[in-house]
C-alpha cells in the first residue's frame, strides 16, 4: 500500500492547499438564509459572466448593479426574498456550457442576467433556449446573437450595429474629420464595430490596422497613424489596449481626435492613459449616469464609487426578472413576461422587439475632460 | 510595403527601442540557460515585478516629477534602483524556492520547467490578486492606489516627456528613443565586461563551460548560480525601467508575452551567448516592426516566430551560436 | 500475449544457463552459446578478404587536423587493434567509420563500396556496430530492451503492424527476443535481463554494450576501449571474450590504450599518433617498432605498461 | 533463474504490495475487475457521488472536459514522455482538429460528423509532420520555443482569418448522429442516501444540447481505443525506438534506429491524438473561437503530462485529471485557482519530481521476465 500512499499525499496536500486558500477567499454566492412564507417560491436569478479572472472587472460592475436591484426587491419583499446565483464563467466559452447546464438543472432559477460576453453567449445560449430559461444580457453586443432565433434571448442595450453608425456619424458630423484612421483589436467586438465604422465612413478612411489583444507596444501602428496624417482615429477594442495606444500616439506627437466605443468607457482607461486620455471621445449606447440620479446615488452609497460600465444595464436586467417574480411568473411563463415588458428603467425605456433587441436605443457621446468621462449628449 | 519604405527610419528606431527591452530580458534567459541548461520560464515575471517596482516608486515619492533635468535624472535613477532591486530580489528568490530544491534532488530537467511554470503562475497571480491579499492583512485602505483594480492596467505619469531631438529620414527621434537604445547598449557592455573580467564572471563562464570541472577547481556552483540569477534579474529590472519609460503601462500578465518574445530573441541570437541576446533582441524588434508595416500589426507575433524557425533551420544554434562558456575570454 | 517461439539455438544454451551458479558474483560469459550473425541480408565476405578500407582519410575541425591521410584496412575474420596515445585520433577514426563525422577528404569503403554520406543508422544496418568509450547505454531501459533495440535494427515493424499485431510484428518480436536472450546468455547477463541498464554494475554495463552492438548482427564490431576501468583479471576475461566473439564469425576492431591487452588478442595492429598512422603490422612487429616505442614512451608511461 | 526482486536497491522503486497483489490475481478476476471499473467510469456522471461531484458546474460537462484532457495528455505523452520531445505548442493541433470539424460541418460544408472526424485526425497529423519535418532536427530546448511559436501562429491565424471565422469563431457545429438505445437513470443523494432517480436520465448516445453525459461516454470510448493503441504500439519496436531516442539520440542512431523518422512519427501520432481531442471538444461545444485555444492551454497540457509522470500512460491520465478536475471541483475558490495550481506545480516538482505516477519500469521488467519464461518453455518442448 505504500505506493498508493505516496502519491496520495501530494494530492491531499494540493487539496488542502486549495481548501485553505479558498476559505479566506470568501464567496459572494451565499444561499438564502431561510425560506419565507409557504407560498414563496424561493426563486433565484442567475448572474452569468466573468466574476474572476482577467476579465472580471466588467462582470463585477454588472454584478454590482444586479445586487442593487436585488436589495431593492428584497427590501420590499422581506417575506419572500430572491437570491442571486453566480455562474462564474471567467468569460471563457469553454466553461460556459457546463455552467449553463447547472443553471438549467436548478429549477429555482427563473432567469439569467447574462451571459456577459458574446463568445460565451454563443456557447451557452443554445442550451438556455432549449431549456426555456430567459437570459437578458446587459453587455453582449454582437448583432448576430439576435439572429439565431433564440426565443429566450434578450438584450438590454444596443448592439454594435447601432453603435457603429453612430460613431461614424459623430466622426463625420461633429468632429468633421476628413482623414480617419481605423484600428481594431481583431476581437469579435472590436473588429465588428470597426468594420461598421469603416463601411460608413467609406473613402475618408485613409488607413487601417489590426492589433493583437494584450499587445502593449504599438510603435508600428503609431508610425502608421502619424505618417498617414489622420485627424481622427477610431479604435474598436477595449481599454487595456486603448490606454497604451493613445499614450504612445500622444508621445509621438499625434494631435488628432481619438474616438472609441463603450469597451473603453471605463475609469481605468483614464487612470492609465493619464493626460493622453484627455479629449478622447467615447460612444456608448448607455445613458449617462446623471440621467438616473437616484440610481447613481444608491450605487455610490453601496459601493463607494460611481456606477461603472453596464452597472445600470445589470440593474435594469435584474429588475425585469424581479418584476416577473413579483408578478408570480415562473421559469416557463417568464419568457412571455419579458417579451411584453415595457417600463422605464435607469438606462432607457425597457422594451424588446421580436428578436429580443432593445426597442429604444440611444447612443450617447462622452468626452474625457479633466480626468472624468463627461456626457456630451445623444448622437442623433 | 510603400509605407515601410516611406517611414523606414520610424519603424527602425521604434523597433530598436522595443528590441532593446527584449535584449535586456533575453539576457536573463541566456545567462540562466548557459549555466543551468534550464529555460527559466518565470523570468518574465521577474521583469513584470520590475515594472511595478518602477511604477510604485514613482507613486511613493509623490507621483509627478517636475520638469528640470535634475528632476528627471532623479526620478529615472529612483526607478532604476527600485526596479533592479525588485527584479534582482525576485530572481534570487525564484532560484532559492523553485530551482535549488530541485537541483539538490537531481530532478529531471523537464520537472524544473514545471516548477518554473508553477512559479510563474504564482508570481503573476500574486500580482493579479494583490488587492485581495492586501485586503486580508487589512492594508487595503493604505495601499489602495497601489492595488486598485489589480487585474487591470496600471499606468504611471510621464517621467521623460518625449521631445524630438533630431530628425532622421523624416522621423523625429525623441530623447526617450535615444535613452532606451543607448542605455540598453551601455548596460550590455557593462555586463559583458563583468562576465569577462570579474572573478564572479569567470565563475559563471566556468560553470557554463563545465560544471564538474568548475566545482573541482573550487568554484562554488550554488553561489555562481545565485549570482547568475541576480544578474539576470538586474538586467530584467533595467529592461522594466526602459519599458515603463517607453510604454508607461503595465499589468500582472504583462510579462508573459514579453517573456516569450525575449526568449525567442535569446534563441535567435544563440542561447547562452550574451552578444547573441543583444543581436537577437534588436533583430526581433526590427522584424516585428517591419513585418507589422508590411502585413499588418496583427501578424507581428507570427512574423517573429516564422523568423525564428527560418533562422534555426539554417543556423541550428542561433545567429551567433551558443557559447556562454566560450564567451570570448 | 507472448508468442510461442521456435528455439533458434538448440538445446545446450538452456542447459548451460541452468548450470550457471547464481551465487557467483563475477559474471561469467557462456562462450558456447552460438551468437553467430544471423542471415539478415548483410552480405558475407569470405574469410581473409578486405571487409573495410579506410582510404586516405583526412578530417579537419576548423584549423585542427584530427586525422591526416590515414589509410588501413580490416580483413574479414581478424581482430585489428587500433592503438595510440591519448588524442591520437582513435575515436575520431571510429566516428568517421560509423558516419558520425564526414571526412574532409578521402573515404571509407565497406565491402568494396564507399560509405559515402550514409546516415549513422544506415551504416549500422550495413553491418558496422560499435560500443562507446564512455558507456552510453539506454539507462532507463532494461538490459533486455537495450539489446532488443540493437536487434530491431534489421526489423521493420511499424505502427500499423504493431497496432494490429500483424504476423510480421509477432515474427519479429519472437525472433528478437530469442536473439536478445541468446546474446545476454552469451554475455552472462541472462539473469539480469530485467535490470535497468543504469542499475547494472560497471562491468556488466560494458558487457551489455557489447551485447547491444552484437545484436545489430554486424560484420564488423568496433570496440572503443572496452577494458577501460577494468582490473587485470577482468581484462583477461575480456580478451577471452573478444577472441570468442571472433571465433563465432565476427570481425573485430579494437581501440585500446592497454598495450598488453592489444598485444595478446589482436592479429594486426595499426598505430596512430597525432592523427597520423605511424605503424602497422603484427603485434610482434609493432612491439619492436621504434616509432611506436617513441610515441608511447614519450607520452605516458602508464599507458604503455 | 534470478528474478527482478533481488535487484540492488533501485532508487524509487515502487513497493510491490498493491500492484503485485493485483498482478497475481487470476486472469478472469482481473478482466472482471476491469469491466467493473469501466462500468463505474461510464456511470460516474450519473452516480452523483457526494464530494466527488462538482457543485459549481455540471458534473457531466466537467467529466467531459476531464476526458478531453486525458485524451490530450495521452497524445502529448507520446511526444514528451516516450520520445522525449518538449512540445509547448500542443494546443495548435487541438485547435486544428477542432477547426477541421468546424469548417467541414458548419462554416464551409455540411459533411457528416462520422466522415469529418477521421479527416480532422489526418489534417492534424499532416500539420504535425509539416511542423516536425523542418524543426525536429533542431535541439530539444529549441524545439520548445519553436513549438510554442507554432501554437501562437495557429491561434493568430484563426483570429485573423475571415475564412476561418476570425474572432467570431464558428457556431452551429452539428451534433453527431445518435442512437437512442436506452435510458440510464441517475442517482439522487438529496435525502442523504442514494436513491435511483428515474426522472433525471441520460439517453445512451443521444447527443443533445443539454446533456453532456453521452459526450462523456463517447470520449471515454475513444480514450479506451487510444489506450489500446498506445499499449500495443509502445510495446513494440516503435516504442523501444522512441525510448532509445529519448535516452541517447546518438547512441540510438548508431544502434540502427532512424531517430529522425521515429521522432517525426511520435510527433505525427501525438498531433493526430491532439486533433482527435480537439474534434471531440468542437463537437460537444458546438461553438469554437480562437479564445478557446490560448497558449496557456498548451502549458496546462504539458503540466498534465509532467505532473502525472511523463512516460507512464496511467500517470499522465492521473495528471490530466488533476489539472482538469481540481479547478472545477474547487470552483468556489475561483479567484485563486491559478495561484493554487501554480503552487501545486511547484510543490509537486519539489516533492515528487518523477511525477505522481512515475513510469513503472519494474512492471515492464516483469513482463519481459514472463516472456523469457515462455521462451524457455518453448525450448524445453523441442
Amino acid at each position: 500500500m505504500r505506493s498508493t500512499l505516496k502519491f496520495a499525499v501530494p494530492l491531499a496536500v494540493a487539496a488542502l492547499a486549495l481548501g485553505a486558500c479558498g476559505t479566506k477567499g470568501g464567496d459572494t454566492a451565499t444561499p438564502a438564509a431561510s425560506g419565507g412564507a409557504a407560498a414563496c417560491g424561493n426563486y433565484k436569478i442567475g448572474m452569468f459572466g466573468a466574476l474572476t479572472g482577467p476579465n472580471a472587472n466588467l462582470g463585477i460592475y454588472i454584478q454590482n448593479g444586479v445586487n442593487l436591484a436585488l436589495d431593492d426587491y428584497n427590501k420590499k419583499h422581506a417575506d419572500c426574498k430572491v437570491t442571486l446565483e453566480n455562474y462564474d464563467s471567467q468569460g471563457d466559452p469553454t466553461q460556459a456550457p457546463a455552467l449553463a447546464k447547472k443553471a438549467i438543472d436548478d429549477k429555482k432559477v427563473v432567469g439569467i442576467v447574462g451571459p456577459a460576453f458574446s463568445g460565451e453567449s454563443k456557447a451557452a445560449d443554445p442550451a438556455f433556449n432549449e431549456a426555456g430559461l430567459v437570459t437578458i444580457t446587459p453587455s453582449a453586443t454582437n448583432p448576430k446573437l439576435a439572429e439565431n432565433g433564440w426565443k429566450t434571448f434578450f438584450r438590454a442595450l444596443g448592439n454594435d450595429a447601432t453603435q457603429g453608425p453612430a460613431a461614424a456619424k459623430y466622426i463625420k458630423d461633429t468632429i468633421k474629420s476628413t482623414k480617419t484612421f481605423v484600428i481594431d483589436d481583431a476581437s469579435e467586438y472590436g473588429k465588428g464595430l470597426a468594420d461598421i465604422v469603416r463601411q460608413d465612413l467609406g473613402s475618408q478612411v485613409i488607413g487601417n490596422d489590426t492589433i493583437q489583444q494584450k499587445q502593449t507596444d504599438f510603435s508600428a501602428s503609431v508610425t502608421k497613424v502619424t505618417s498617414s496624417g489622420a485627424d481622427a482615429l477610431f479604435f474598436g477594442g477595449y481599454s487595456p489596449e486603448a490606454a497604451p495606444l493613445i499614450k504612445q500616439l500622444r508621445d509621438a506627437g499625434w494631435k488628432g481626435t481619438f474616438v472609441v466605443a463603450d469597451g473603453v468607457k471605463d475609469q481605468s482607461f483614464i487612470d492609465n492613459a493619464k493626460d493622453a486620455a484627455e479629449g478622447t471621445i467615447i460612444t456608448c449606447p448607455c445613458v449617462p449616469a446623471d440621467v438616473a440620479p437616484e440610481f447613481q446615488a444608491a450605487y455610490k452609497a453601496k459601493y463607494n464609487e460611481d456606477p461603472n460600465t453596464y452597472s445600470g444595464e445589470g440593474y435594469d436586467s435584474a429588475t425585469i426578472l424581479l418584476d416577473g417574480i413579483a408578478a408570480g411568473k415562473d421559469r416557463s411563463s417568464m419568457v412571455d413576461f419579458v417579451k411584453s415588458y415595457d417600463k422605464k428603467g435607469v438606462t432607457k425605456q425597457l422594451k424588446f422587439d421580436a428578436k429580443g433587441e432593445s426597442a429604444d436605443i440611444k447612443v450617447f457621446a462622452y468626452k474625457v475632460e479633466g480626468g472624468k468621462i463627461v456626457g456630451t449628449g445623444e448622437i442623433k | 510595403m510603400q509605407n515601410l519604405i516611406d517611414n523606414f527610419f520610424a519603424y527602425t528606431i521604434t523597433g530598436l527601442t522595443i528590441g532593446a527591452v527584449y535584449a535586456l530580458v533575453a539576457l536573463g534567459y541566456t545567462l540562466v540557460y548557459g549555466v543551468l541548461r534550464l529555460i527559466n520560464f518565470a523570468h518574465s515575471e521577474v521583469f513584470m515585478y520590475g515594472t511595478f517596482a518602477a511604477l510604485w516608486v514613482v507613486m511613493l515619492l509623490g507621483g509627478r516629477p517636475g520638469a528640470g533635468v535634475g528632476q528627471v535624472v532623479f526620478w529615472v535613477a529612483m526607478m532604476f534602483v527600485a526596479a533592479m532591486a525588485m527584479s534582482g530580489f525576485i530572481a534570487v528568490l525564484l532560484e532559492r524556492v523553485a530551482y535549488r530544491p530541485l537541483r539538490k534532488r537531481n530532478a529531471p530537467p523537464l520537472i524544473a520547467l514545471i516548477s518554473a511554470i508553477g512559479a510563474s503562475f504564482v508570481l503573476a497571480e500574486i500580482m493579479g490578486l494583490r488587492s485581495r491579499i492586501t485586503g486580508w492583512v487589512g492594508l487595503d485602505d493604505n495601499l489602495r492606489d497601489y492595488v486598485r483594480n489589480s487585474r487591470n492596467n496600471a499606468g504611471m505619469p510621464t517621467i521623460i516627456a518625449p521631445q524630438p531631438i533630431f530628425t532622421i529620414g523624416g522621423y523625429h527621434v525623441t530623447n526617450v528613443d535615444v535613452f532606451v537604445i543607448v542605455g540598453a547598449i551601455v548596460i550590455m557592455i557593462i555586463l559583458d565586461q563583468f562576465v569577462k573580467r570579474s572573478r564572479l564572471g569567470r565563475g559563471i563562464r566556468a560553470v557554463a563551460m563545465d560544471p564538474e570541472s568548475a566545482a573541482l577547481m573550487g568554484v562554488n556552483r550554488d553561489r555562481v548560480i545565485q549570482v547568475t540569477f541576480l544578474v539576470g534579474g538586474l538586467m530584467a529590472g533595467a529592461a522594466a525601467v526602459f519599458y515603463m519609460l517607453k510604454i508607461g503601462i503595465t499589468r500582472y500578465d504583462a510579462g508573459f508575452i514579453l517573456g516569450v518574445k525575449a526568449f525567442t530573441a535569446a534563441v535567435l541570437g544563440g542561447i547562452g551567448n550574451l552578444r547573441g541576446a543583444l543581436l537577437g533582441g534588436f533583430i526581433l524588434g526590427l522584424a516585428e516592426n517591419y513585418g507589422s508595416a508590411v502585413v499588418g500589426s496583427q501578424w507581428k507575433d507570427v512574423v517573429a516566430f516564422v523568423l525564428l524557425v527560418l533562422i534555426l533551420l539554417f543556423r541550428p544554434t542561433g545567429l551567433l551560436g551558443e557559447s556562454l562558456g566560450k564567451a570570448r575570454a | 500475449m507472448s508468442d510461442p517461439t521456435p528455439p533458434t539455438t538448440g538445446d545446450e544454451p538452456a542447459v548451460e544457463r541452468t548450470l550457471a551458479d547464481p551465487a557467483d558474483e563475477v559474471t561469467e560469459i557462456n562462450p558456447d552459446v552460438d551468437i553467430a550473425p544471423e542471415d539478415i541480408g548483410v552480405p558475407v565476405v569470405s574469410e581473409g578478404e578486405r571487409l573495410l578500407e579506410v582510404d586516405e582519410v583526412t578530417l579537419r575541425f576548423g584549423g585542427v587536423v584530427a586525422l591526416n591521410e590515414v589509410s588501413f584496412h580490416i580483413n574479414k575474420g581478424e581482430i585489428l587493434g587500433l592503438i595510440g596515445p591519448n588524442g591520437a585520433g582513435k575515436t575520431t577514426c571510429f566516428n568517421v567509420m560509423t558516419g558520425v563525422y564526414q571526412p574532409t577528404s578521402g573515404g571509407v569503403r565497406y565491402l568494396g563500396k564507399p560509405l559515402g554520406k550514409r546516415k549513422k543508422f544506415q551504416i549500422t544496418k550495413l553491418g558496422i556496430a560499435r560500443t562507446f568509450q564512455n558507456i552510453r547505454l539506454f539507462a532507463n531501459m532494461t538490459a533486455l530492451e537495450n539489446v532488443l533495440v540493437g536487434v530491431d535494427a534489421h526489423h521493420s515493424t511499424g505502427v500499423v503492424s504493431a497496432m494490429f499485431r500483424l504476423p510480421k510484428h509477432r515474427r519479429e518480436e519472437a525472433q528478437g527476443y530469442a536473439r536478445a536472450i541468446e546474446l545476454l546468455t552469451f554475455m552472462g547477463l541472462d539473469g539480469k535481463a530485467d535490470e535497468l541498464a543504469r542499475n547494472l554494475p560497471y562491468g556488466d554495463q560494458r558487457r551489455l554494450e557489447i551485447a547491444r552492438a552484437l545484436a545489430t548482427s554486424p560484420q564488423l564490431l568496433c570496440l572503443d576501449e572496452p577494458a577501460a576501468g577494468f582490473n587485470p583479471a577482468e581484462k583477461a576475461k575480456l580478451m577471452e571474450l573478444i577472441r570468442t566473439i571472433r571465433d563465432q564469425g565476427y570481425t573485430v576492431l579494437l581501440i585500446e590504450h592497454d598495450m598488453k591487452l592489444v598485444m595478446g588478442v589482436t592479429d594486426r595492429i595499426v598505430v596512430l599518433e597525432f592523427g597520423r598512422k605511424i605503424a602497422e603490422g603484427s603485434p610482434a612487429e609493432i612491439r619492436d617498432n621504434p616509432a611506436v616505442i617513441a610515441a608511447y614512451l614519450g607520452v605516458d608511461e602508464e599507458d604503455a605498461s | 533463474m534470478s528474478t527482478t526482486t533481488s535487484a540492488p536497491a533501485a532508487p524509487k522503486k515502487s513497493s510491490p504490495g498493491f500492484r503485485e497483489r493485483v498482478d497475481n490475481l487470476p486472469k478472469a478476476v482481473k478482466i472482471a475487475l476491469w469491466v467493473v471499473f469501466a462500468f463505474f467510469l461510464f456511470l460516474l456522471p450519473l452516480l452523483n457521488i457526494p464530494f466527488i461531484t462538482t457543485e459549481g458546474s455540471d458534473f457531466g460537462g466537467v467529466l467531459f472536459t476531464v476526458a478531453t484532457y486525458v485524451l490530450v495528455a495521452l497524445g502529448l505523452n507520446i511526444v514528451v514522455g516516450y520520445a522525449g520531445l518538449l512540445d509547448l505548442g500542443y494546443v495548435g493541433f487541438y485547435a486544428i482538429g477542432a477547426y477541421t470539424i468546424g469548417v467541414l460541418t458548419s462554416e464551409h460544408a455540411h459533411m457528416s460528423w462520422v466522415v469529418v472526424v477521421p479527416i480532422a485526425i489526418v489534417v492534424a497529423m499532416i500539420s504535425g509532420i509539416i511542423l516536425g519535418a523542418p524543426t525536429l532536427r533542431v535541439r530539444g530546448d529549441y524545439l520548445a520555443i519553436v513549438t510554442l511559436g507554432f501554437g501562437e501562429i495557429v491561434r493568430l491565424t484563426l483570429v485573423n482569418s475571415e475564412w476561418l471565422g476570425g474572432a467570431q469563431g464558428i457556431s452551429d457545429i452539428p451534433k453527431p448522429p445518435g442512437l437512442e438505445l436506452f435510458e440510464v437513470p441517475s442517482i439522487d443523494w438529496s435525502s442523504g442516501a442514494p436513491v435511483v432517480d428515474l426522472g433525471t436520465t441520460s439517453t445512451f448516445l443521444k447527443f443533445g444540447i443539454n446533456d453532456f453525459v453521452p459526450y462523456y461516454w463517447l470520449a471515454l470510448g475513444i480514450i479506451g481505443l487510444v489506450l489500446v493503441f498506445d499499449i500495443l504500439v509502445k510495446s513494440s519496436r516503435v516504442g523501444r525506438a522512441w525510448e532509445a531516442t529519448r535516452e541517447d539520440e546518438d547512441a540510438a542512431e548508431l544502434m540502427g534506429v532512424p531517430t529522425f523518422r521515429f521522432k517525426l512519427l511520435a510527433f505525427a501520432l501525438g498531433a493526430a491524438i491532439g486533433g482527435l481531442s480537439g474534434a471531440l471538444f468542437a463537437t460537444k461545444a458546438g461553438f469554437i473561437s480562437p479564445d478557446s485555444f490560448q497558449l496557456l492551454l498548451s502549458i496546462l497540457f504539458l503540466a498534465a503530462v509532467v505532473v502525472g509522470g511523463a512516460g507512464n500512460r496511467w500517470g499522465v491520465i492521473v495528471g490530466a485529471i488533476v489539472v482538469a478536475y481540481f479547478p472545477e471541483r474547487f470552483r468556489e475558490f475561483a479567484d485563486f485557482r491559478v495561484l493554487v495550481f501554480g503552487l501545486a506545480l511547484m510543490l509537486l516538482a519539489i516533492f515528487r519530481p518523477q511525477g505522481l505516477l512515475p513510469p513503472r519500469r519494474t512492471v515492464r521488467a516483469k513482463r519481459a521476465d514472463d516472456r523469457q519464461a515462455v521462451l524457455e518453455e518453448g525450448e524445453a518442448h523441442v
